[in-house]
């Protein structure tokens, strides 16, 4: 879950890393009063998506007025499909240096990576690929965690003016990683300004499956993907008619790999996940069949842990309000139990994945 | 034969009386495993189909001395139920718990490196060795005896690979789910040295996912290898930042698309299966 | 360093370590006022040395009458030489059950041990040695922390009726542990009282070497060890005639060794350090002939850091205050410079420790 | 010949700047040691004797490929130091430092376990090979070089013995100072072992003191060594729960008096010295 730049910052505060002095508001004209409290600001869209600057989502202002138009242009705009609900009204830093600071998983290494650049304020990943020379990267002992020369390695790379202040940065951001649960944690950019140094941007990502452990707020998503992960199952919306329900991530792939090869265009990614209840698969049907675009559904199950008549049920119970026809393709436990359950039903069978992405293509063929 | 496990591995179940674990132990009985104890804490005295439940693994270990364990327990306890088996310095530690935090699996895999442990997972379907031992939860009648080794990141698409072999007549020496999440215990490469080792293997079918670079990782060890290497890379559909599923299976701006793993592999003569299907053919070929 | 109980207590108390409730005071008259707010109390003498119950350095009280009594009673007094200017007084909770739980240094593990045992309140050497099978012990990895698991392990071993708070205990005493640099964190005995867990006694041993980093109040010693501890130096004091000034540990222990081997007695042991200054053998010096009973001074130097010509000048700055005869033995850095400087005032010269200690009992017959 | 360190040995001083570690360089140097280098964090670019400073112990390597480190920093910086060269992968790190707190000392240990370094230290004088190289503070006119291997607790104690070794003509292939602190890198079976394999070294002096078991836990070895060991305990007349100077040197209620040590190894056969001069005479029955 990625954190807002403002939620973020609030954290970096608490661990004394400095960030500078601002407010939050979801009203343009609270803008023009923090800005009479600051001075110079820079009013910044608050949405979990990269690229704000380049949108115009950020916008600096000399008066309080000018703060005022700044949100009003960025209020109510949209970020890469993300509508902008508020913005983070900040004291404007004029930096005199920009740098890169970040912490990540290095999932091959299986350990925390530290990476630093003096090229801050623009893309890392861009710098990766241009001029590698220029990032510092160190890995961290998640066990022994970091050692105090790593953190004056990474300051004397950014530049010895300031290092004892970006060991103190780095040795903060550590700790804001690791007690965050964190699969990112990073400052791009690090500013140096007159001597001083200061996170003027703040990235967190929070591994979701820690979110039971750390005390942040999650956000409902109003959508497909939002219903079915709070069933706990995962759906990605795509662009095809053909709706798709699979347990298992692997076979949820490889069914949707087949259906392409075979000409056909899957609707959703759908993974009831291997352990899928009646209820669930109920769920499931229900939201795949609620985008209009779907025009045929596949169910594609291999039980193991979950059981073909149970599936069979949730189909058999959901189906009267389903307008769309159907292949399914039941194996593994219960597998004839399921069956004889649907086949009064007259539904279309599959034997196999690769035969349940044919059938389900010809039956959309049928029914144009 | 096979690789890991076989009808002397003794098998100790951990969060045996959960729904998932009692359940679970039921289903590897009957297929011939040899679980020999449970562990769930405040329990300790209790049985589960005749298996008896102890507190905590080291009462197990000094009763019924297990050399491989099963994880069953909840997320957040996943990884203390990891370190208490590597102190106990079980052998084989099989975690199908799926949703373990990231920092929590970095210190367990730091931990690993200096003990006398492999684990397998996390959330992973185990590992069967068919006429011998199975440890986890792959649905039992699909297995046969064979020479055809097999790794997959997946679960239930590893089993219908497994079950389409064995309807085509291949039998699995071993077939090994090392699990679909971005930090594991066990690679396709150390799975692909036991199996180059193991008199058993014939041929190996490799199945692989969207992201990270576990698939391409493994391709210098198998340009070495004497045995054939069939991969399989799903999610050539997947549009890019979204996960799919397992949360490892994510196509980055770092890369991860399932084409370029199959042009990797491709590119280092290794086949690929276009689906479970032409796998089989392959795999029909080669033996 | 050893805290003091009450100290201990409040640091247990920041952890949320449950402890009685009470006050430290001075003056008997206060302890009355806290037994009125408190009933029942325990009136603990405050001295860090063991066996303070069987000195009578902990007495209990059911009125504030008694608690006054008590409290008289127990100031003034010394416990192993030490003298009570402190006591505690604590409510009465009375032990339904009394258990052992300590956390220390396996120097031979090289890790943290945890030990407890269901016989608390007695001496854990003693249940050692008579009831080993009593003792549960668990190693912990001092980079991966205590695992969840291992503090089930203790709960259980102590009983199952509370575990879930022993569990807790134990947490938070391994925090202890590590953050306050302690050599042991120790409760005895670790009470149940009506279903409810509580830390009777309080023990922490802080590494002295880790004083710098710790915020504990150093009391100064007002001994000669004390003395020669602030001066970066280590003195031990002996029953016998021969003030002993030695750099280096094991050189200084072989010395007394020998002084004993050829029949003498040693006044103390003094460790002025391998690299020890002209200023610090003068402190030496003055320390080491203060003892009255010192009737004859060895002086042992083996120079590597140290250099003798440095300690030759302190012996003819401090001599002329020392009415008591010296044998030198100077060997390594600046030996020959050391020796010219020495000779002139007639003092007893040997070419090694053993010829050192034979010579200094000598001269002590000589001048009997 | 000779243990740990030769003529090749290339040594990098950590705290080289420092007043201790800028004489010992010069000392180092004209004992015939190998200094390549020295590290001070925002000292980097400057010399000390000749010798390049770094910034860092990966600077130190990148330029002069140092195989072995000193460590001179104060007491709080020590654990840091020596996991900066763990991490660079140093193979012998000698911590002379005294006063490394305890706590750092357990996190260092552990954190050997899975490295390819060998710490000698804390607390220590470093070690000696006669005509090859000194890593450390031993003075240098006392050693000469001959078949006699010495390992000890002590400082001065130590100096004391080889001074007396070499006087009377009996040269030494390695002393090695293992420390005085309660817990340090490499205990004195290590050393023995490294001894045992060593053709040049034809016997062993082992000098212990009060305190632990360390003593004690080298017998089972000594036990099966070809080589002969002279054993030697300090602190007979030390009264007990009072440290004598080194913080591992304490008799404490569990134990640890130079008696019980002295008995242990006398009840297995291992020769035992009484003082300095007995060694001598000892070892020279032996050799």
């Amino acid at each position: 879950m990625m954190l807002y730049e403002h939620a973020a910052k609030e954290i970096f505060s608490r661990y004394s890393i400095p960030v500078p002095e601002g407010s939050l508001t979801t009203r343009a004209d609270d803008a023009g009063a923090i800005a009479k409290k600051l001075g110079s600001v820079v009013v910044k869209a608050q949405v979990t998506a990269g690229g704000r600057g380049k949108a115009g989502g950020i916008l600096t202002a000399a008066t309080p007025d000018e703060a005022v138009r700044d949100a009003q242009r960025i209020l109510g705009m949209s970020i890469k499909g993300l509508p902008v609900k508020k913005v983070l009204v900040e004291e404007y830093k004029k930096p005199d240096k920009e740098m890169y600071l970040g912490i990540t998983i290095d999932r091959k290494a299986r350990r925390p990576i530290i990476m630093a650049s003096t090229e801050g304020g623009v893309d890392i990943e861009e710098t990766a690929r241009s001029t590698p020379e220029k990032i510092f990267r160190v890995h961290i002992n998640p066990l022994a965690g970091l050692h105090e020369y790593q953190a004056r390695e990474v300051a004397y790379f950014l530049g010895r003016e300031s290092s004892a202040q970006i060991i103190d940065v780095v040795k903060k951001l550590y700790r804001v990683f690791t007690n965050n649960d964190c699969t990112l944690a990073e400052i791009n950019p690090l500013a140096q300004t007159g001597g001083a140094i200061i996170a003027l941007d703040a990235k967190m990502i929070i591994d979701d499956n820690a979110l039971f452990r750390q005390q942040v707020e999650e956000e409902e998503e109003d959508t497909l993907s939002g219903l079915a992960k709070k069933h706990g199952m995962s759906y990605v919306a795509l662009e095809g008619d053909i709706g798709c329900i699979i347990n298992g991530a692997g076979l949820a792939m490889a069914t949707l790999d087949m259906i392409k090869q075979y000409g056909g265009e899957p609707a959703n990614f759908m993974d009831v996940r291997a352990g899928a209840s009646e209820e669930q698969v109920k769920t499931a049907l229900r939201i795949v069949s609620s985008n209009k675009n779907v025009k045929t559904i596949l169910i594609n199950i291999f039980g193991g842990l979950t059981k073909c008549d149970e599936v069979a049920r949730a189909i058999i119970d959901v189906s009267p309000e389903i307008k769309v026809p159907f292949v399914v393709r039941l194996a593994g436990t219960n597998e004839k139990e399921g069956r004889a359950m649907l086949e009064r039903l007259g539904i279309t069978f599959a034997s196999s994945t690769e035969e349940a992405a044919r059938k389900v293509i010809e039956l959309g063929h049928t029914y144009r | 034969m096979g690789i890991l496990i076989d009808k002397n591995t003794r098998v100790l179940v951990q969060g045996i009386t959960g729904r998932e674990g009692s359940f679970q132990v039921k289903q590897m009985q009957e297929f011939g495993t040899n679980v020999v104890g449970g562990v769930t804490p405040g329990k300790g005295g209790s049985e589960v189909y005749g298996v008896s439940v102890f507190d905590s693994v080291a009462g197990a270990v000094d009763e019924v001395k297990p050399n491989a364990s099963v994880i069953f327990v909840p997320p957040k306890f996943a990884a203390d139920s990891i370190f208490e088996s590597i102190d106990s310095e079980i052998g084989l530690i099989v975690c199908i718990t799926e949703g373990v935090p990231e920092h929590d699996m970095m210190r367990v895999c730091a931990y690993l490196e200096n003990s006398n442990s492999r684990l397998i997972g996390p959330n992973c379907p185990g590992l069967t060795t068919p006429g011998e031992s199975k440890i986890g939860i792959m649905p039992n009648p699909i297995h046969r005896e064979g020479n055809v080794g097999l790794v997959s990141r997946s679960g239930t698409l590893t089993y219908e690979i497994i079950d389409l072999l064995s309807k085509s007549g291949i039998g699995q020496s071993t077939s090994v789910g090392i699990g679909g999440d971005p930090l594991i215990g066990t690679s396709f490469e150390d799975i692909l040295q036991l199996f180059e080792k193991d008199p058993m293997t014939h041929a190996v079918v490799l199945v692989g996912e969207i992201g990270g670079t576990a698939e391409q990782d493994s391709i210098e060890y198998i340009k070495q290898m004497d045995k054939p290497v069939i991969a399989y890379v799903v999610g050539v559909s997947a549009p890019p930042g979204k996960t799919m599923g397992h949360a490892g299976a994510i196509v980055s701006m770092g890369g991860g698309t399932a084409l370029e793993k199959i042009h990797a592999f491709e590119k280092a003569g290794i086949t690929v299966g276009r689906s479970p299907g032409d796998i089989v053919q392959k795999v029909k070929t080669i033996l």
